[in-house]
Formats: structure tokens, sequence, C-alpha cells
């Protein structure tokens, strides 16, 4: 069991975390957090699996700090639009879906 | 491009003549006085009919290439046609009331003359189908001309029994015309014989043509035309018109066909059957009509017989003609007469004529009914011979009738119509003796040999005799129209009106109703956990094809 | 300076000196940079036209190592199609997007965002590399999302938010797939993967990668973001959102589908695709038939008009591509893609001018606006004969070469498809043009400029000429096609 | 030059109609000068080719648009039969149009798409290969909406509703059929009738069918007629180009195309779908007319006509006979001429006199002589009166019926006949005979109204009067025959 290949699996299990939380959490928040988690998982797995034969390849860490920076300014927007949409419509879920009981009604408004 | 026109111009200006001078009501100045060209019209037929020199015409630009030609039985009836309707037309000129109505009696009384003279003279089917229509269409003005409830009653059957006859015409000479591969009317008339679908033709034809020839059970226009219509218009009916369907029979009846007996067994009820029906009737023009009627079976016998090639039939048309539209014509003028001579005057020239029909010794008539008895079978010559009783018969009623029948209009002036009415009755006495050696080749002294003379001469005595009996104790009087009475217009035509289909709107609401309802599924698509499991199982099921295990 | 480079860099410097400059200005700056981009574009087309595929490497660096662009027939083609349309947009923006119309912020926002989608969409044309297209597609999805949003209501923004959504995920199956195909083959140049030996883990990076560019595709059953967000933004947004952004997703599809792998193109997982393309049409008709709103209906047309472009997969995919016909579908659903971008532009203008004059995109408050503004309403009428696939349109041509294939190879049934989705157009674009014909007109329209109305009637037009003068653009996008039949049927 | 002309025939209804939409609707002098101009120069144009084709010669030009797309514009001697009556009655539509309107709303937009109408069935006319063909089919579908729905109120708009519901689906059917053949047979040249061999009989019919129901829907054949009468809510220049030039008689041009160019006469009977699309013609031609006689709206009257008389041409057409093809060829004038007649005048009696029902009718004749005079006369051809333009084409449907074994047409012809005298002759007796309503009002002191209908009555007159010779459209139909399409 080499450490490429627990980084392989962790960035799997992160993937695997992050698609549930994406399809089970309706609040917005919680769906940007999904994605990170997704991105930051195959970030690891490319860093894992790109790593071929002996010595480090440039080629997946550019990529990945590349990638890093796209998902940072996805984030930036994303959260930018939650607090948008939560200001207008006064809470941070979409209108086809149905509010989550536990959440505060006032969430995110001002 | 060939030249406009081949052969002599006559026969051509005989048919255009008349149709200019039918233009003439068109400028309004001349409209009111427009009949005064009436019998002018007819004049250039006159006179080609006498001079006339054979040979044929052509114009094959025109239409679908007209040629005309002057058949020798065409020839005596195209005279006769424009004798006919030079008298009428001097009587029209003469008699009818001056009014924008006369204007368009004028143009359609020339069309008519034209269609009359064209189907004597076309040597090519459609030549002829087209002079065939002019002449039974346009007539229908000269019935409904006076516009009465019952002129337009009685034009309703003509038109209707008319366009009937014009279309199984056209049908019959399309499977000719077809079958001949050539327009050539003697060319159709050979193929008819032999040609597949030949009977069937010769049945539409004889169809087409009897209704205007007023062949038996299709006559029953005639006798409600004939008492609507103005008195020339009657003249011309019953004199000329109605021998249109004669030519039309003699020129595309092929030789030897079955339908020669169907004729013959046709025209014989006609000839008797009418002529009683019409002691019926009281209007002295519906009884002229019913005695037309039957002398037509007289002449369509002759033509199912295939006597003479058709030559004794149109000869015996040509005293008919003559002498129906005198008879006609008298009755005009026996309306216009005011004194009781000229009363008189008008009931002996009347019964000449009556005679002369009836086939007295001497007359016209009794030269055409000598002529067509030559060369018949016994039988059917002993029903041409009886058949002088009955019109003999129906000719006295009609002499009886005309002098009770009282309703003199003054103001017209007797001698002139008088003296166009008897000039034509004149025609109608000599012209046969004239015509003899030329129509018939029987011996010049035929006529006046005892025998004939007697078998002429007994049922114009029987005739008179039963006459005298009727008189005194007349049939019953019926409305004319023996078949048929005439319906009111069809009202069923006029169906309750059905919406136009613009599109099946029931159908239209559902499917909308249906898209409504397909919006529901695509909101529950919009859900996040829906669309997102959609995801992966497109993932899935991308991989599952996409991957191989 | 190189033209292709040219198309890339212009717009992103437009796009900062909009955002630094102050409004007034930026706005001119931002038009100067469409105009200048337009020329390059020229610039590019004709270099391409005469001298074939144009190629540059970045920084020296050859693939694997470094990245490679390249601007060939299609590309160059797809590169035209987002100038003219943005093009036509900037010109319709200068009014419609006003800051006393839109409000200050969208009108500032706007002019940036626009060149930005415009450098993304060069971008995505004309990269070679998949990582490379991963970083364009996601700027692309950033800017549009951000259009989507610049309107500010609340249903605008829900909208935005769930195209982000769909966006992100899509991105992410994406770049899990490039994640596999590199691990397997240690690049990502389109080109070296076509010629790669195949690894057991290909399928699977396919499928993530198509199901992510499907979902950013709009493609049904993963349309749902597309209508709300795209009626929802301003109508020179959506005319950009609708016409162009779905192109580029789809682009990569098709480069993955005929060049980086075509191996594995599976004859069943070609029929899913057509199939989801036959469901796009005919569910996408349907809905736009049941909406009350212009922009609703015009949003789920596209829908429907994104379903054709899948129908090409199983006609020319696969063992397709060797056939007499691959090449007259295959130019067939580019044809689409053009011609539906310049209708659909035209379509989404000619909205935002009537609402602009009466307020109201709402069917029933159109009425008779076609006495009124008669060159917008042809216009329309003009875009609409083009999504009805009639001749002599650009989308005749697209749907008679691919019918015209799909019977050559035996499909007839997505002919069948695609003469439905015709019929289907013609139901729901009537609705508008009925009402706008009708003789009363309820509301009092404001008055508009014939100039503003004179570009969706040139876009519009523009889309039919495409069909009348198709022989020029069918040779041209042969040009550096893999395995390309020059001659069509 | 050869090239030129076609291309220029069609620029000169083309260019009109894109300048007249730009024209604002006042200037009335330029816009009636621009479409009458444009009119008379494309008769002229027309004029010149007759005679050189008629020598012999034949111009073409050809736009290639993608593989397997050339747009081929070829005049030969049937495409100019067809478009010399366009051009003719356009030129006579255009006149009466403007004195119809006078100065009515959205005149630039109705003479626009007017000419843009004419412009499509020219094309459609000259049409060489059937992809262009197709083109101009569907230009002129979508050119002809606007002018049914012109009115713009509820009926008109219902009505150019269903003309497209009917239409779509047609063009559907074509596209559909066009692009099975041309995938077999590559692109389809009039001139030389594709290589069938590669498609299976059953495919043929099928592919025939399809051809059928597209063109089919324009000649209104029954059951794909019901857009005709409803699309009587137009303006009665409307109804007439569209009954007697445009729509129907694209239809059935069609027809001809397909049967003769597309598969030819012999695989036609071969294929053995010559007799059933003739039953199909009869079938409409006798319930058009049964329709008919049930309208008590003149127009209505008249559109039903039109939908039987129509299907006379592609009964010609089906029978697949050099007789039959001429009396089909032949009215495709004949019926325009005459039914354009009607049209005008129940456009005349609806504008002076306001009447729209027959009721309305009585003793119209006195008040109109010249108007009535008119319609009198297309009636009367309608009904196939010697010698009037219908008797000729009647005649030779006839003769080719006979000669192509199917004697049945007879019957429906003779059929025809009377019920077409059923529903007009009581028209024509209600003007000359029935007694005016004591309201009754209306003159014809409208010359430029009647004037049209004049000259179309005494042309539907002379074309039967000179049938034989060589300048009229029967001599035309001859040669046709004689040249393209002798066995």
């Amino acid at each position: 069991m080499t450490g490429l290949t627990v980084f392989a699996l962790t960035g799997a299990a992160l993937v695997g975390l992050g698609f549930y939380g994406l399809l089970a959490a309706r609040h917005l928040l919680r769906r940007v957090v999904a994605f990170n988690l997704i991105g930051s998982g195959l970030f690891l797995f490319f860093g894992a699996a790109g790593a071929r034969g002996v010595g480090p390849d440039p080629v997946p860490q550019a990529l990945i700090i590349t990638g890093i920076v796209v998902a940072l300014s996805a984030t930036a927007l994303a959260v930018g639009l939650v607090v948008v949409h939560a200001r207008a419509a006064g809470h941070a879920v979409l209108p086809e879906e149905p509010e989550e009981p536990e959440e505060p009604k006032d969430e995110g408004a001002t | 491009m060939s030249a406009l026109l081949t052969g002599s111009v006559w026969p051509f200006a005989v048919l255009v003549w008349p149709l200019l001078l039918g233009l003439a009501p068109v400028v309004p100045a001349w409209r009111v006085q427009a009949p005064w060209v009436l019998p002018l019209a007819p004049l250039p037929a006159l006179v080609f009919a006498l001079f006339g020199a054979p040979g044929a015409t052509e114009l094959p630009h025109l239409i679908l290439g007209v040629e005309l030609e002057a058949v020798p039985g065409g020839a005596l009836l195209l005279g006769m046609t424009a004798a006919v309707w030079t008298a009428a037309g001097w009587h029209a000129a003469r008699t009818l009331e001056r009014s924008w109505r006369a204007g368009i009696l004028v143009g359609f009384w020339c069309l008519t003359l034209a269609g009359n003279l064209g189907v004597f003279l076309a040597a090519d089917v459609v030549t002829f189908y087209v002079a065939f229509a002019a002449v039974s269409l346009a007539a229908w003005f000269l019935v409904v001309h006076d516009r009465t409830e019952s002129a337009l009653a009685a034009g309703r059957v003509y038109i209707t029994l008319a366009v009937a006859g014009e279309t199984l015409l056209l049908a019959g000479l399309l499977i000719g015309a077809q079958a001949a591969d050539s327009l050539q009317i003697a060319a159709v008339r050979e193929s008819l014989g032999q040609a597949p679908l030949g009977g069937l033709a010769v049945a539409l034809l004889v169809a087409g043509f009897g209704i205007k020839a007023g062949l038996v059970p299709l006559h029953v226009w005639l006798p409600l035309a004939h008492p609507v219509a103005p008195v020339p218009g009657s003249a011309v009916l019953s004199g000329a018109i109605v021998k249109a369907g004669l030519i039309g029979l003699l020129l595309f009846l092929p030789a030897g066909t079955d339908w020669g007996a169907v004729l013959m067994g046709l025209g014989l009820l006609g000839a008797f059957a009418a002529a009683l029906w019409g002691l019926t009737q009281r209007n002295p023009k519906a009884v002229l009509a019913y005695s037309t009627v039957s002398q037509m079976g007289l002449m369509l016998l002759l033509v199912g017989a295939g006597v003479g090639a058709g030559q004794a039939a149109a000869f015996y048309a040509l005293h008919h003609g003559m002498a129906k539209g005198a008879l006609f014509l008298l009755v005009g003028v026996a309306v216009a007469a005011s004194t009781p001579r000229e009363r008189r005057a008008t009931l002996v020239l009347a019964g000449a004529v009556a005679l002369s029909v009836a086939g007295l010794p001497l007359t016209g008539g009794a030269l055409v009914k000598a002529a067509a008895k030559d060369g018949l079978a016994p039988a059917a010559t002993f029903a041409v011979t009886l058949s002088g009783a009955t019109t003999t018969l129906i000719l006295a009623w009609f002499l009886h009738r005309l002098a009770v029948e009282r309703k003199p209009t003054p103001g017209q002036n007797w001698a002139a119509l008088a003296a166009g009415a008897a000039l034509l009755a004149l025609a109608a006495m000599l012209a046969p003796w004239v015509l003899w050696s030329g129509a018939t080749d029987l011996p010049a002294g035929y006529p006046l040999r005892a025998s004939v003379m007697f078998d002429a001469a007994w049922p114009v005595l029987a005739g008179l005799a039963l006459a005298a009996l009727v008189i005194r104790r007349p049939a019953p009087e019926l409305p004319p129209g023996d078949l048929l009475t005439v319906s009111r217009p069809r009202a069923r035509l006029h169906a309750p009106r059905r919406p136009v289909v613009v599109l099946p709107t029931a159908l239209g609401r559902k499917f909308v109703r249906l898209l409504i309802r397909a919006r529901t599924p695509e909101m529950a698509l919009r859900r996040w956990s829906a669309a997102g499991g959609l995801l992966v199982a497109g993932v899935l099921l991308l991989a599952i094809l996409l991957v191989d295990f | 300076m190189n033209a292709l480079v040219a198309v890339l860099a212009l717009p992103l410097l437009g796009a900062l000196a909009a955002v630094a400059l102050p409004p007034r200005a930026g706005v001119r700056a931002a038009l100067l940079a469409t105009a200048l981009t337009v020329a390059a574009t020229i610039w590019l087309l004709l270099a391409v036209a005469r001298r074939g595929v144009q190629g540059v490497i970045l920084g020296g660096w050859e693939p694997p190592l470094g990245i490679g662009l390249a601007a060939d027939g299609l590309g160059a083609a797809f590169i035209a199609m987002s100038a003219a349309v943005m093009g036509g947009v900037a010109l319709a923006a200068r009014q419609m997007m006003a800051p006393d119309v839109v409000g200050a912020r969208a009108a500032f926002g706007f002019w940036p965002l626009m060149l930005l989608l415009w450098a993304a969409l060069n971008a995505v044309f004309v990269s070679r590399d998949l990582f490379n297209l991963y970083v364009g597609l996601e700027l692309l999805s950033l800017a549009a999302v951000a259009l989507v949003a610049i309107g500010g209501k609340e249903a605008a923004l829900a909208a935005a938010m769930r195209y982000m959504i769909f966006a992100l995920a899509g991105s992410l199956l994406y770049l899990a797939g490039v994640v596999l195909a590199y691990a397997a083959h240690g690049t990502l140049d389109i080109g070296l993967l076509a010629a790669r030996d195949a690894a057991p883990s290909d399928g699977l990076a396919l499928a993530l990668m198509t199901a992510g560019l499907l979902a950013k595709t709009a493609i049904f059953p993963f349309h749902v973001w597309l209508p709300p967000a795209h009626a929802g933004a301003p109508a020179p947004a959506s005319a950009l959102l609708s016409g162009l952004v779905p192109k580029a997703s789809f682009l990569i599809i098709l480069r993955l589908w005929f060049e980086a792998m075509p191996d594995r193109a599976g004859f069943a997982a070609l029929m899913l695709l057509a199939g989801l393309g036959a469901g796009a049409v005919i569910w996408g008709s349907l809905q736009a038939m049941a909406q009350a709103r212009l922009k609703m209906i015009v949003a789920y047309s596209t829908v429907a008009q994104l379903g054709y472009l899948l129908l090409v997969f199983p006609i020319a995919g696969g063992d397709g591509a060797a056939q007499p016909w691959a090449a007259g579908a295959w130019t067939g659903a580019m044809f689409q893609v053009l011609s539906h971008a310049l209708a659909k532009a035209a379509m989404f203008l000619s909205a935002g001018l009537y609402l602009a004059a009466v307020g109201s995109d709402r069917l029933g408050d159109l009425r008779g606006l076609a006495r009124t503004m008669p060159m917008t309403a042809f216009a329309f009428a003009l875009a609409a004969v083009t999504l009805m696939g009639l001749p002599p349109s650009g989308g005749f041509t697209a749907k008679y070469l691919m019918m015209t294939a799909a019977f050559a190879a035996g499909q007839w049934y997505w002919a069948l498809v695609m003469a439905l989705g015709g019929l289907l157009a013609a139901a729901y674009l009537y609705r508008p043009m009925a009402v706008l014909f009708a003789r009363e007109s309820l509301i009092a329209p404001r008055p508009v400029t014939r100039a503003a109305q004179a570009v969706p009637l040139v876009l519009a037009g523009a889309s039919i000429l495409l069909g009348v003068f198709s022989a020029p653009p069918f040779e041209f996008m042969q040009i550096g096609r893999p395995d390309a039949a020059e001659e069509g049927l | 030059m050869t090239a030129a002309l076609p291309v220029l025939i069609l620029m000169t209804s083309l260019v009109p109609a894109i300048v007249t939409f730009f024209l604002p609707q006042e200037s009335h002098l330029l816009r009636n000068a621009l479409n009458l101009g444009s009119a008379v120069l494309k008769l002229a144009l027309i004029v010149a080719m007759l005679v050189a084709v008629a020598g012999g010669a034949i111009y073409e030009a050809a736009l290639p648009l993608a593989p397997g797309l050339v747009l081929l514009l070829r005049v030969d001697e049937i495409a100019l039969l067809f478009v010399s009556l366009s051009a003719t009655l356009w030129l006579l539509t255009t006149i009466y149009a403007i004195a119809y309107f006078g100065d009515k709303a959205e005149l630039s937009r109705f003479f626009g798409f007017f000419s843009l109408c004419v412009a499509a069935t020219t094309g459609l006319a000259l049409s060489g290969s059937l992809i262009s063909f197709f083109l101009f089919f569907e230009m002129l579908t979508l050119s002809t909406w606007p002018l049914v729905a012109h009115k713009q109120n509820r009926a008109s708009l219902d009505a150019a509703r269903s003309y497209l519901l009917f239409a779509l689906p047609g063009s559907a059917a074509l596209l559909w059929a066009i692009i099975w053949l041309e995938s077999t047979t590559g692109p389809v040249l009039f001139t030389d009738p594709p290589d069938l061999g590669g498609i299976d009989p059953w495919s043929q019919r099928a592919i025939f069918a399809l051809f059928i129901i597209g063109v089919g829907v324009k000649a209104a054949l029954v059951p794909l007629h019901g857009w005709l009468p409803a699309a009587m809510a137009a303006p009665a220049p409307v109804s007439a180009l569209l009954h007697a030039v445009a729509v129907v008689k694209a239809g059935a041009f069609g027809v001809i195309r397909v049967v003769y160019d597309v598969f030819g006469a012999g695989t036609v009977v071969d294929l053995g779908v010559g007799v059933p699309l003739a039953a199909l013609a009869s079938l409409t031609i006798l319930w058009g007319s049964i329709r008919a006689l049930q309208q008590d709206e003149i127009k209505k009257r008249l559109a039903f006509s039109t939908v039987s008389q129509v299907s006379y041409i592609v009964l010609g057409a089906a029978l697949a006979g050099p007789y039959a093809m001429i009396g089909g060829l032949v009215h495709l004038v004949h019926q325009g001429l005459m039914k354009i007649t009607l049209f005008f005048c129940a456009g005349i009696y609806d504008e002076r006199a306001g009447i729209k029902r027959i009721d309305g009718l009585n003793g119209l004749g006195a008040r109109m002589p010249w108007t009535s005079t008119c319609f009198s006369l297309g009636a009367m051809g309608m009904v196939g009166l010697p010698p009037l333009a219908g008797f000729v084409s009647k005649f030779y449907l006839g003769l080719g019926g006979i000669e192509a074994g199917a004697p049945w047409v007879l019957a429906v012809l003779a059929a025809s006949t009377l019920l077409n005298a059923a529903y007009f002759l009581p028209l024509l007796y209600r003007l000359w005979f029935l007694p005016p309503a004591e309201d009754a009002s209306g003159d014809e002191r409208a010359p430029a109204l009647v004037a049209p209908a004049v000259v179309t009555a005494a042309g539907s007159l002379g074309v039967g009067i000179l049938a034989a010779s060589a300048i009229s459209p029967l001599g035309w139909a001859n040669l046709i025959v004689l040249r393209g399409y002798a066995p």
C-alpha cells in the first residue's frame, strides 16, 4: 500500500463525500462546500495518479494549481451569488426545493 | 401558320352574320329597336340554302379546328330552318314589346339561330357540339322571356334537361372521337359501329339527341315550354330547334345499329300517345306542342328504320318544320286579329296548314308522307298512314281551341303578321313539290296515283269524324307536362350550412391540456436532487455502454 | 502578432479596460475591443481559408508538456459565428444595456462579462488540450452565470444559482474524466490522445467527460436550468447565452467523440446520445408550446434545437465516420450550430426590443406589435423560418444534409425526428407570430429606433443567407477535418 | 444571357417585393408604379422568352448551395406555361388590388408579400430541380400566410392558422419524400427522371404517396382541402391570386412535375399508382362540387368549386397519357382565367354593392351588367359550356380518360358538369331573372376593378374560341406534350 494509493483512495473518498453532500443538501452554501470537496478530491487523485514513474511530473502539478485557481474563482462567484440570492429571496434554497426544517427562517437575510 | 380559312367563305358567313347582329343590343341607343334585326339574321342562310355551293370550309385556328360542310339532308333542313327563323323573326320584330328585355332576347335569339344553323353545317364533332350547345342552351332565354312564374318553372325543367343532354352528348362524342382518333363526323360515325364502347356511346347520343328531338319519354319539356314562350319563340322551338336533335341522330347513328328498333318503337309510341294526350289540353300552343311530339315521333321512326339514309326523315322534317312554324305563328296572328273577318281568314289559313300536316292529298304533307312510306316495312307503313288520323284529330282540336280562345290584343298590324305566317305556310305547301325529285327516287307522278291519294285521304276523313265527336264531348283538362309535375325549386340544394373545417377544436383543447400537464414533470426535473441523480445515472449508463468489461 | 492569438487576447484586454475605465469610457473601450476582435476574426478566417489550419504553440513548449492552440476550419467557423453574434449584441446592447434602462450595476457589469465570455468561447474553439478546454469552459460558465445574474431580480438570481450548480457539477464530472485520461496516457492533447494505445479506463473517462458536457450543453434531461436562466437574463445576455455558450461544450463533445477517442464510440453509446437528442427535440418543443412568455418560448426552443446536434453521432460517428455520408451529416450538424446561433440571437434581441417597447414579454401584451415594429416582427419571422428548417435558410441546409445522411445510413427514424421537430417548431413559434400579427394592440408601445430594430434583422437575414450561399461555408468547415470525405452525398 | 434571363424574371418580382416592404404606407404612387412597372416588365420578358422557347431555345441558371443542393432555374415549355399565366394574372390582380384597397392600412406589407408570393410562384414554375422546387414551394407557403391573415381579424387569423396547419405537415411530407428519394438517386433534375432501380417498388409507392400528400395539400385534394375554403377570409385579390395562380396551382403543378418529371409516366403506370391518384382526384372533383352546392356565401361556393376544378389538373396528370396531359396542362391556364374572373367579380359585388351572400345577387344583372356578364362567362366556362375555356380542358380530359382505359372518367366529368351547372346556374338565374331587393344598391363605377375582370373573362372566352391556334394555351400544351412527354 504505497502513499500514492492512499492519496488516490482519499481523493476518491472525498469525491464520494462531496457527491453525497451535493445530492443530499438543499442549502446552497452546503452545496458550494460540497463542490469544493469534490474538487479537492479530484486534485488529490490527480496528483496521485499523475505521478508517473520516478520523480515529480510537472504537468499535473501545473494543472492542479490552475485548477485550484479556477475552483477558487468559481467558489467566490458561487458564494457571492448565494448571498445576493439569499438577500433577495430571504432564504438560501432554490424556489423549487422546499425549506429544510432545521434551517433558520431569516438565514442570510438582512 | 396555315391559312385562316380555306374553301368557300359562305358557310362561315352564315354563322357569323347572326352573331354580329346579335351584338346590336349592346349599343344602348339601338337596344330598344333591336328586334328589327331578327328577320335579317337568317337571310344569308336562306340564300346559301337555295344557291349554296357544296364543298367543305375549314377554319383550322378556331376552337379545335372548325370544318363546315352541308350534307344533303342537312341542306334541306338548313333551308327550312332559315325560312322558319325568318318568318318568326319578322313576327317577333313586330310583336315584341320594346324594353331592355327585348335586347336580351335579341342577343340570345341570334345566338340560338347561329347554333341552329351550325348543327346543319358542322362537319366536325366539336363544331357540332358547340353549335348544339348554343342552340339548346341559348333557347332557354326564348322560353323564359316573359318571366312569369310558369315560364320560369318551365325554364327550370328545360335547362335541367338541356344541360343533362349536353353532358350525355359530350360523353358520347368523346368516346366516338377517341375511337376514331379524328374529329370528322363521318369518321366518328364509322367508328361508333365497331368501337368497344360504341354501344354505350350510341346510347348516350340517342338519349342526348332524344331530349332535344322530343323522344318519348324525354319530351316532357316540350309541352311545358311552348305555351309559355312568346309566339315566335314557340315557332322556332317547334319548327326548327327540335330538328337539331333529329339531325344529330341522322349524322351519328351508325348504320345497322340495334338502337334503330328502339327508336322506331318509341317513335311510334310518341306518334300516337302524344297526339291523343294533346286532346287533354286547352291552350292551343300546348296542343300544338303535343302534335309536335307526335310528328317528331314519326320522324324518329323513320330515322330508326334508316329509310333512304335518313333522306326521308329530313324531307318530312322540311315540311313539318315550316308547317308547324306557320301554325304557331298563326296563333299569334289570331290573337292580333281584331275583326271577325281577320279571325276567319286566320282560321282558314290555319286549317289549310293543318290539313297539309295531316297529309291531305296534293298537299306538301301528303308528298313527304308518301316519300316516307316508300321502303318502310308494311306494318310501319300502316302505322304512318294511321297516324294521319290522329294528326287530323289533334289539329282539328287545335283549330277548335284557337277558334274559341279569344283574347285579342289590339294595336298589332294583323296583315303584316298574317303575311309572314302565310308565306311560311305557302313554303310548307310547295317546297315538297319543288324538291320532290331531289329528295326521293320515286317517279314525279307518284303522289298523283289513286292508291297513294286514297291512302292519304281516308285517315284525314276518319280523323275529322273523330274530331267532331271529341269537340262535342271534350276530354278532361289536364296540366301540361304529362310525365312530370313541375317541382318547386330544389330546396334540398341549400341544405343547412355546415361550418368549413378549420381544425378539430376538441382535439386541440385536449392537446393543450396535455401540454399543461407536461409542465409538472418539467418542474420536478428542476429540483437538483432529481436532476443530480439523473446526471449520475447518465454517467453510469454511458460508462456501461463505453467500458468494455 | 498571430490572428489566433489576437482573437483570444483582444477581448481579454477589452474586458480589463471595461473594468478599469470609468463607465462611459469603459463602454467605448468595450466597443472598440469588439470591433478589433471582429477584424481579427476576419483576418483569421482569411488565413485559414488561404493557408489551412492555423496553429500556435504557447511559450514554445511542445505538447504534451506545453499547450498548443489550433484553428481548423471548424474552429474558425465557430469563432466567426461568435464574432457575428457578439458584434450584433454589442450594437444592440448600447441601448438595451444603457444605465437608464437596466440600472448602473448591470450596465457596468455587462461589457466586461460579454468580452470575457467571448475570450472564453474563442479559447474553447481553438484549444487542443483537454485541461485547457476545462479552464476555458470554467471561464465561460462563470461569465455566463454572472450574465444571468446581473439582472438582479430574485428569479434571475435563482436561475443563476441553479445554472451555477449544474455548471459546476458538469465541470467536475468533466475534470474527473480528464484526470482519468491523464492517469492512463500521460497526455491531454487531443492529437496525441487520438494516437494513444487504448486503456481500460478510457471508457469511464469518456463517459464522465461526456456526461459533464451534456449537463453544460443543457441536453435533455439536463436542460432544466437553461430556460429560466436564459429567459431571466437581459435580452442581449440571453442572446449570447442561448446562441453561443452551449455550442462550446458541444464542440468539446464532438472533438472527444470524433477526434480524441473515436475508437471508443460504440454504436449503442452513439444511439444513446442521439436518443437524448431526440428527447430534447420533442420535450423541448412541447414545453415551448406550453409557455406563456416569449423569452421562455425562445429559451425552450433552444433546448429543442440543441437536440438536433446530437443526432449526428450515430450517423457520422464511430464506424459511420468512414462512410461517404459522414461529411454530409457532420457538416449538417455544424450548419445547425451556426444558423441556430444567428437565428436565436436575433430572436432574443427581438424579444428584448418588444420588452423595451411594452415592458413585458407575456404573449397577451405583445398583440399587434407587428404593426408598430414591423422590422422586428420580420426579423423574428425570418429567425423562425431558420428554426423551422424551412428553405432557403441555414436551418434547412442543416436539416437537408442530416436527413439525407440519415437515410443513406439507413437510420430513417432520426430523419423522422428532424421532420417532426420542424413541425413542432412551427407549432410553438406560430403563437408569438399570430399574436404579433393580431390587429388590436392593448398597450401603446414606446418607440424603438429603426437602428435598434435593424440589428436582429441583420442577424436573422444572415441565418437565411447561410442557407442561400451554403457552399463556401461547407467547403470551409472541411479544412483540417480528420478523415474528411470531402464531397458529401 | 441565357443564364441571366431566368434570374432576371425572378428578380422582377423579388426585388419589388423587398423594396416595397420599406416603402412608407403613404407613398401610394411610388408603390403602385413599382408594382405595376415590374409586372409589365416581367410580362415583356416572358413574351420574349415565349418566342425564343417556341423556337427551341432553353434557358438555364444554376446556383450550387451545398453538395446535393443545387438551385436550378430552367425555362422550358412547361415552365413558361405556368409562369406566363402567373405573370399575366399578376399584372391584372395588381391593378385590381390597387383599386380594391384604395388607401387602406398596411399596403406596403400587403404588396410586399403579394410580390413575394408571385416571386415564389415564378421560382416554382422555373425550378429545374426537385430541391429548388421545394425551396420555392416553402417560400410560397410562408409568403401566403400574411396575405391570408391580412385583415388581422379573428376569422382571417384562424384561416391563416388552419392554412399553416395543413401546409406545413404537407411540406414535411414533401421534404421527407424528396430526401428519401434523393438519398438513393442523388439530386433529381427535372430534365432527366432519376433511375429508381435502387428502390424497391413498395418504397417507391410510399415515396409517391408522400409526394402526393406534400403537393396535394396545396392542390386541395380531399381530404387535405380544409384550409382552402377557410382561406376565404382573405381579401378578394388574395383569394383571386390564391385560387387562380399561386397556391392551388403550385400544388397542381407539383403533381404534374412529380408524375412526369420525377417518376415518369411509365413508372407511375407500372407502379399502379396512377389510377388511385386519378380516383382521388375524381373524388375531390365530386366532393368539392357537392360541398359547393351547400354554401350560400359566394366566395365559399367559389372556394369549393376551386377544390373541385383544380383536381381536373391532377386527374389529367394522374391518367398519364398524352391527351389527359394536354387536358391537365391546359386546364392549369383555363381554370386560372375563369376562376380569377369569378373572384374579381365576387370582390366587386362585395366592394361596390356590399353583397357577400348568394341571395343578395338577385337582379344585380341590370345594375351591374359588365360585372355580371363577366361572372356569367366565368361560371359557364366552369360548367364547361362550349366554346368557353372549360370545355376545351374537359374535352381533352375525356379523350385522355378513354385513351388511358379509364372510361369512368367520363362519368366523373359528366357528374361534375351537372354539379357545376347546379351550383352556378342558380347564381346566374338570380343575377338576371329575379327582381332586386327593395333596398338594393350598388354600381360598377370603378373601372380599375371591372377592367381586369373584363379582360380575364374575354380571355376565358378567347382561349376557347382560338384554342386550335398555335398561340393558344392549348397549342402550347400540345407543344409541351410533343416535345417533352410524347409517349
